[in-house]
């Protein structure tokens, strides 16, 4: 519906306040996505350290992974807006290439979600028996470290989380698939005005299109920040 | 124009008959469908409601069973509350709002089709769940774990929740929509603080919506995701705490009463100064102590859950919040016995329900003080106390407001007037009945009569007041029939209503009855608030404006015009919900697929089609 | 209101009165990044130092709610817009962030 | 009823009379459920707390009411009448008024307050503590042993308690939310899955207390009833040391062929039910039978325990409690091929009326 309005501006181009509708209509839908993911953040944050069996998230999340993903996403925020600024001074070779550049790093977010998804799902409990130092295991390690006894010097079980598996797995599974979700839209919607703009369709006076785009691009990047600070940094203490 | 050669159906250039009414985009049409969608809604819910009556009338009775009875009251509350309560609501918006502020039109005139198409798909799904397959049996409220597949195993759940979800759509759209409508096009001149109340009062209710309908869908998109996919949300096997889902619904669910009140409360504010013909006394207090009224919405949501054993510390928080909101509340009655005071009062029929309302909306106040306590409160949560204090704010309050306001503009939708001595029949028929269905079950309550019972023996000494409470509300059915005879026979003969009927203070009786499609030949300019009672009395010209076409031939404006898109969109979402319930068969899921496919085109398609048609000529 | 006339009378107005009150340059956007991706790097450091135990979490919530302004305030122009959509935004975020707190005290601890 | 409600009647007697009489006259104390009886102190304190609150609600009732009365009538349209001043408001009217009702808030609230806290501590916490668990659709009552070995002594729907003393009670659900509810001992508190909950009840009075599942619970919500039955600490003391025997084997030759039945493969119901000293008869389902024909009433408090309503229970359980599980889940009401005959269900009430 986005760049579509371009041609639809309406009878009402003076309005009350001089704020466009639909600018003013994002704005609202961004507080109210607000209390979206505030309701799934709440209940991922309620939940946390109650799931009875594990992996729990100390087992499986790789923070090192996760803050390239994130610096990907911080960036692309960055670019959206360069594209956003280009177009305004009628740079549009600047912008397709800015604009591009940020939907293929949104795909790059994506694709890292995919791998820690599948990752996760995959998930193995190793346990090196030969050098078995129960101090450095985590909660969910420790339930397995007495298989040790037999004199196996090492085993590996398969432990999967998926969204099914316990607690952590349904409100992580079903917080950051939500917020992927919100990804994917954008990444369709930042391709067509892309693909728009190559048949002529985004000049620099229908910028508002592109400015509604990167409006919901930035928000899905905030709501990161707080989901990799709360769900992935926090993650590791259990009971907060 | 558009640069995407998508094969777009031409589209429909001055349709009429039944296309005319699917492809409209104009406010005034919307608001009839709401109305008239919302009506037959509000009367399947009364017949679930006479059909549990019917069953309590005598101790012991196998009218129904346990598990229709279930069900019936599942789906009168959700119908009355979603589907009657809320789009008639919405009705009034549609109507009346674009004409108080003086605009043309709403900021999203297609936006606007497609939630009420949304809207009645998804009453449909709700609706239809008692042919396909049984209705929801958990009550309006769903408490976890019942609703978890394993305590229940059949799709009412899933109807109820995918038809909540496509509800939530709509209102969202729709609120979205009024927000923008009321603080972009408002006429030159109508400042926030010029606005009629009932404008104001939409504005509060739409940012509610706008808040707090998220909050259910993420509710509910956990409740979903347990049922479809095996997830823990609301299993305690798995560790998960059951009130996760009561909060998250009250956190909604509280905010939505006062969705449902506020409008009402935006109508009577209307209607007292009309009748009274004297300006809304204290207008800024009556502004805001709606307004703290929205936001103190957001501080009382768990005084729904005073027994679920939150402990004491926050059971005294949420008690005390929620007394604190009979403050702006009890502000509100007083500013319109102030409105009345030294006031010149006709007792016309929509006068009366105002009056109605006023006097049960104290009594239902009052005994929402006596819940607020959360110690005695243990005593009557869950009893029929509640069920009466809720239906004195929702029929007392909600209903007799809708009432009142139906009299009131109805000359301004159809251009005649209702008939005075059957509205005041239908007044006196529909308060004394309601007193007569709803007071005695304060009574039962306190003698200990718990909600959400089929059946009762007589040694529990509840016969009597339940026998009176049956046959109120068979005369209560009645009332709402001699109600419904009025708006037939007055729509289709009644005497010709002029402008102006009442003597009104705002701008959509500045206008001629029935409203013209355009609104308004001219913009008009605002010098305060009750403009079009300045204009009368005081002789002050109401100057016309650049607005719109900048013309003043009523026959240039230009109107925006019909789509097919909204209610395509809307169709694929309908035929998407529906499947997804069967999501388990190939059919359910591909029609869940194809008809989702069917929205997403629709919306693309939607967003390349211009508002005005250049090809077409006026 | 000719339909034809939007391309050229529709969208500028806004954007021009942006530029008037200083809008922000790509050398900016660019400043903005840096601080944002060395704010990110010092989170994650942050998170290895062990010795900190739960001191950690007013550290990150802190450079967290830094990370979030800069972006909402910059990236989305809300320092330089209209105190409108600061509000419609910043009031959602408000009760999002006051009904977590509240579930999070009712669950952790009075529940 | 109680001194209280009398004080405050007479307080308020001379101010509002019209009001107060159909008010209250239309509620019965004499009834089995009804809150106007409390004979506890939780129900008192709740009680008196209502009346407090009540009677301000009349209090406002009938100075708003009569105000609004007042000036619908006075100042009704006349013909002739010129418009009325355009008066738009007067602030210090408007602060007083919204001062007003935040003082009559003020006066139900710290009351309010005091009983919350009040009601939520126990008074003894090493009293009798006996744990309830909800199940659809049946009350199950966990006593600690009388010799302190640490097994719970297991009964359902029938819950005696000693007189005038505090008695603890943990509350938690198996399946779904259920609510305790003794409307003349305690107002409602909800059985969560999960979230164990407590209370404190006491009778100050001997008899025979009905209560009732307060909170849907599924099909049979209606029908999921329980009593109270307070007694002398002796007779309770009595009643704990019989429960927490095993039961005897019967000696009547058809009560043993209702035995036999009730433990072998066709009727099962060893699969569901308890009896403390069978070897079998060790299921989790369905109420602890052990000394069932102890019990005044069956089927979750719906109906009175003698032969005949016992025969009818187990030949037909849909015609008393629509929904039952043990319906749902037992074979002989499925498999033809297990239905029981006549002789078979006169065994088992014979053996069931042994259980005692």
């Amino acid at each position: 519906m986005a760049q579509a309005a371009a041609t639809q501006h309406g009878e009402h181009e003076e309005t009350t306040t001089g704020l466009n509708h639909r600018k003013l209509l994002m704005w609202a839908f961004l507080g109210s996505d607000c209390m979206f993911f505030g309701s799934l953040i709440a209940t991922y944050v309620v939940y946390q350290g109650k799931s009875k069996v594990g992996p729990f998230p100390e087992d499986v999340f790789s923070i090192p992974v996760t803050s390239v993903s994130t610096f990907v996403l911080l960036m692309s925020s960055m670019s959206m807006v360069l594209a956003y600024a280009a177009l305004t001074r009628g740079k549009m070779k600047a912008f397709r290439i800015w604009i591009l550049s940020t939907a293929i790093m949104g795909m790059t977010f994506i694709g890292f979600q995919v791998f820690e998804f599948r990752d996760f799902a995959n998930y193995e409990v190793h346990i090196d028996c030969a050098h078995l130092d129960v101090e450095k295991l985590t909660e969910f390690e420790k339930t397995f470290a007495d298989q040790c006894a037999d004199g196996v010097e090492e085993f590996e079980e398969q432990h999967g989380l998926t969204p099914r598996t316990n607690l952590f797995g349904t409100t992580f599974f079903t917080l950051t698939g939500f917020h992927g979700a919100h990804v994917t839209l954008g990444v369709i919607w930042l391709l067509s005005i892309a693909f728009h703009s190559f048949r002529g369709g985004v000049r620099p006076e229908t910028n508002l299109d592109v400015d509604l785009a990167a409006l919901y691009w930035h928000f899905v990047d905030v709501v990161w920040i707080v989901i990799f600070t709360v769900v992935y940094l926090f993650g590791v203490f259990p009971g907060i | 124009m558009t640069t995407l050669s998508i094969p777009v159906p031409s589209r429909p250039v001055h349709p009429t008959g039944v296309w005319g009414w699917i492809t409209t985009i104009d406010h005034k049409r919307i608001g009839i469908l709401y109305g008239v969608t919302a009506f037959i809604m509000f009367i399947t819910g009364g017949l679930e409601a006479l059909y549990m009556r019917a069953q309590l009338a005598r101790p012991d009775q196998e009218l129904v069973s346990p598990e229709v009875f279930n069900q019936l009251f599942t789906m009168h509350a959700t119908t009355m509350i979603f589907l009657a309560i809320m789009p008639m609501g919405a009705a009034f918006f549609n109507y009346i709002i674009p004409l108080q502020i003086g605009a043309r039109d709403v900021a999203f005139p297609r936006l606007n089709a497609f939630s009420y198409w949304t809207f009645l798909g998804g009453a449909l799904i709700l609706k239809l769940s008692w042919f396909f397959g049984g209705a929801p049996n958990a009550g309006w409220f769903g408490y976890a774990p019942i609703t978890g597949i394993q305590y229940n195993p059949g799709h009412g759940i899933d109807f109820w929740a995918m038809s909540l979800q496509v509800l939530g759509i709509a209102s969202l759209a729709a609120a979205f929509n009024f927000i923008v409508t009321i603080i972009n096009m408002r006429a030159p001149g109508m400042s926030l603080m010029r606005m009629p109340l009932f404008t104001w009062m939409t504005l509060i209710t739409s940012f509610l919506l706008v808040l707090a309908f998220p909050v259910i869908t993420v509710a509910l998109i956990e409740l979903m995701f347990d049922r479809f996919f095996g997830m823990n949300f609301f299993v305690p096997a798995k560790g998960a705490n059951p009130l996760l889902w009561q909060h998250l619904f009250w956190i909604f669910g509280h905010p939505e009463v006062y969705i449902l009140i506020l409008p009402a409360m935006g109508i009577v504010s209307e209607i007292i100064p009309t009748f009274s013909k004297k300006p809304l006394f204290g207008y800024p207090v009556v502004v805001l102590s709606g307004a703290v009224i929205g936001f103190m919405g957001w501080m009382v949501w768990s005084h729904h859950m005073f027994t679920v054993g939150l402990g004491p510390v926050a059971n005294s928080v949420f008690a005390l919040t929620t007394m604190a909101i009979a403050v702006p509340t009890g502000v509100k009655i007083f500013n319109w016995m102030g409105t009345m005071w030294g006031g010149s009062i006709s007792f016309k029929t929509p006068m009366l329900f105002a009056l109605g309302f006023i006097w049960l909306f104290i009594i239902g106040g009052l005994s929402g003080v006596m819940h607020s306590s959360a110690a005695s409160d243990a005593q009557q949560q869950d009893t029929y106390f509640v069920v009466a204090h809720i239906h004195y704010v929702l029929f007392g309050g909600s209903i007799m407001a809708l009432l009142a306001g139906t009299y009131y503009w109805f000359p301004k939708v159809t251009g005649r007037m209702m008939n005075e001595t059957l509205g005041k029949i239908n007044f006196w028929l529909v308060f004394i009945s309601m007193n007569i269905t709803f007071f005695p079950m304060h009574f039962i309550g306190l003698d200990g009569m718990p909600r959400r019972i089929y059946r009762y023996s007589s040694e529990y000494g509840w016969d009597f007041w339940n026998l009176v409470a049956s046959i109120g509300a068979f005369a209560l059915a009645f009332a709402i029939l001699v109600f419904m005879i009025n708006v037939i026979r007055s729509a289709m003969k009644g005497e010709k209503a002029s402008a102006d009927p009442w003597d009104g203070r705002t701008l959509e009786w500045s206008i001629p009855s029935p409203t013209p499609e355009y609104n308004f030949a001219q913009i008009p300019t605002v010098r305060g608030i009750d403009p079009f009672w300045a204009q009368k009395r005081e002789r002050v010209p109401v100057a016309p404006v650049a607005g719109g076409s900048g013309e003043d031939d009523a026959h240039s404006i230009h109107l925006p015009q019909p789509s097919y898109w909204p209610f395509l969109a809307s169709i694929g979402l309908f035929i998407g919900a529906y499947g997804l319930v069967y999501y388990q068969s190939i059919v359910g899921m591909t029609a869940g697929i194809l008809g989702l496919a069917l929205t997403i085109v629709s919306v693309y398609a939607w967003s390349f089609e211009p508002v005005n048609d250049p090809e077409e000529e006026h | 209101m000719a339909e034809d006339a939007h391309t050229h009378d529709n969208q500028p107005t806004q954007e021009s009165h942006a530029e008037h009150t200083g809008h922000p340059t790509p050398m900016t956007y660019f400043k903005v990044a840096m601080i944002l991706s060395i704010i990110t790097a010092i989170e994650v450091a942050i998170f290895y130092v062990e010795d900190l135990g739960h001191g950690i979490i007013p550290i990150l919530v802190v450079l967290s709610v830094a990370k979030f302004a800069l972006v909402a305030m910059f990236y989305m122009h809300l320092r330089y817009d209209a105190k409108l959509f600061t509000g419609f935004f910043v009031g959602g975020l408000i009760l999002a962030l006051t009904i977590g707190i509240a579930l999070l005290g009712l669950f952790r601890f009075f529940g | 009823m109680n001194s209280s409600r009398r004080r405050s009647t007479r307080l308020w007697a001379a101010l509002l009379p019209i009001l107060a009489i159909p008010l209250l006259a239309a509620c019965y104390p004499d009834n089995p459920q009804s809150t106007f009886d409390a004979v506890g102190p939780v129900a008192k304190s709740q009680l008196n707390l209502f009346y407090w609150i009540f009677w301000a609600a009349v209090f406002v009732f009938v100075v708003v009411g009569g105000i609004l009365m007042w000036i619908t009538l006075r100042f009704r349209r006349k013909p002739g009448d010129p418009d009325p001043a355009q008066t738009h408001g007067n602030t210090p009217l408007e602060i007083g008024w919204t001062i007003a009702p935040a003082l009559v808030l003020v006066v139900i609230a710290v009351p309010t307050v005091l009983t919350i806290f009040d009601n939520l501590n126990s008074p003894d916490p090493d009293a009798l503590t006996i744990d309830v668990v909800g199940h659809q659709w049946w009350f199950e009552f966990r006593y600690p042993h009388p010799d302190g070995n640490g097994d719970a002594v297991v009964t359902a729907n029938e819950l005696h308690i000693p007189v005038g003393e505090v008695v603890n009670v943990n509350l938690d659900s198996k399946d779904v939310l259920h609510s305790f509810w003794i409307p003349k001992l305690a107002g409602k508190v909800d059985l969560v899955p999960g979230n164990e909950n407590f209370m404190w009840i006491q009778a100050d009075e001997p008899g025979e207390y009905l209560g009732q599942c307060a909170e849907f619970c599924g099909e049979a919500h209606a029908l999921m009833k329980f009593r109270v039955v307070a007694e002398s600490r002796s007779e309770f003391d009595a009643w704990l040391t019989a429960e927490a025997a095993p039961a005897q084997d019967p000696v009547d030759p058809l009560a043993q062929q209702g035995k036999a039945l009730f433990e072998g493969g066709k009727a099962q119901c060893w699969s569901c039910h308890t009896v403390a000293g069978s070897s079998k008869s060790r299921g989790q389902t369905g109420p602890d039978l052990t000394h069932v024909w102890n019990r005044g009433h069956i089927a979750a408090g719906v109906i009175e325990n003698n032969q005949r309503n016992l025969r009818q229970w187990i030949e037909d359980p849909q015609s008393i409690k629509q929904g039952t599980i043990m319906f749902r889940d037992a074979k002989i009401y499925s498999d033809p091929e297990r239905k029981l005959t006549d002789a078979d269900v006169a065994a088992l009430v014979a053996y069931l009326q042994t259980l005692k």
